[in-house]
């Protein structure tokens, strides 16, 4: 399965990465909530994804849950709580 | 409905003439214009968003103040990028026959834009740059509309 | 405060943007702009006031809205005389530091201004002219805000 | 006692007056609404000022009940519920 992920604001500048591309993901990540366990056994910086850290996330631009399916193709994003307006 | 995201300025005046241009069914518009603040010494603010994501979410939005109230013309402005204090950020109107129904839908749009528009503002200031944390009262603010008030 | 009754149209884009001007302590404006519609026919609406109580009435319910929210400025505008349909009648703008406070202000204004300033409108219509009934939902509206909601 | 009575919109026209000074009211008349009844009883069109009419009214600018008090040289306004903005 391959997928597109895109990081914003801090977590961008704490993972030093506003853009990734995974070609092959391991069998069992096929939820949102899998994948950012995934990405955070990354270690180091990828703690910042852990669970309780105020993360949200979209899958193709609409704002998803943990439980939300991931499907090759997808444009996954991972950001802090939105600060706009 | 009309939505821009834009490093420009824009000119009010004009905006709100053309939520009722050309037709005499609007009897109320109501507006918001959100302004950068300079409390604590702040030298900018600097607006990051999601491009793609973020004219999508502010779609959706809309839509769901249109399914909620009787809208006869919205319009959204959002500036990304480098802002000085003083400076517009965010326009919100709303078009409607009546004032509750404008008045209701405007403020709806800005506390959902406040929690679900992918915008991150990061400030500048004299002792460096720091992002700006979520406000639990911008949740509190956008969790009434759930609650059916 | 500033307040007008006038004959004139005014100029909406000016008129916002004095509410911030010079300051960079606002951080919200929320304002209110009430068009005459043109429902069944309607030629022009005359709104006839009360010389000096209108004033005064106003400036009684500026007070009382700076009373419940932290304002840092306040402007309402209502014209008098003969209006056609898509014609300016009101305007009602506040701006605080934060948009719930320059939201509820406005609308409360507007809210109090229905059923409190002495105006009176009358249609003209093909069929002859007729002075417009208060509405229950505006008084209904004004309560709203004695209950403490 | 001296008063100025004003008269609007629908009122001033069914009663066909928009002000008038009275130079002497009787001992009675002291408040507003014993002022209106007092009105009310000259007949004809002045019984659009009739208990259960819609009227509302003002003492010196400010909004005023029936209970209210009126006092040498007060300007009295008498009018329907108001429907600007």
């Amino acid at each position: 399965m391959s997928i597109r992920i895109l990081y914003f604001a801090n977590l961008r500048e704490v993972l030093g990465c506003a853009e990734e591309e995974l070609e092959a993901l391991p069998a069992g990540v096929v939820t949102l909530g899998a994948l950012r366990e995934w990405l955070c056994a990354r270690g180091g910086d990828w703690a910042a994804l852990a669970p309780g850290k105020s993360v949200r996330a979209a899958v193709n631009q609409t704002l998803a849950q943990a439980q939300n399916g991931i499907a090759e193709g997808d444009e996954i994003a991972f950001f802090p709580p939105v600060t706009g307006g | 409905m009309s939505i821009s995201v834009q490093t420009e300025d824009f000119d009010i005046g004009p905006e709100i003439a053309a939520l009722s241009a050309g037709r005499t069914d609007v009897g109320g518009v109501a507006t918001f214009l959100g302004l950068v603040r300079g409390d604590g010494g702040l030298v900018a603010m600097h607006l990051e968003h999601y491009p793609g994501m973020t004219e999508k979410a502010l779609a959706e939005i809309i839509v769901q103040a249109q399914a909620r109230w009787p809208l006869l013309a919205v319009r959204v402005i959002h500036r990304i990028g480098r802002l000085l204090p003083g400076e517009r950020i965010v326009f919100v109107g709303v078009a409607s026959t009546h004032r509750a129904a404008a008045f209701a839908a405007c403020e709806f749009i800005m506390d959902y834009l406040k929690t679900r528009a992918p915008f991150w503002k990061k400030e500048e200031t004299p002792a460096g740059a720091r992002w700006v944390d979520a406000r639990e009262s911008d949740d509190a603010a956008a969790a009434r509309w759930d609650a059916g008030n």
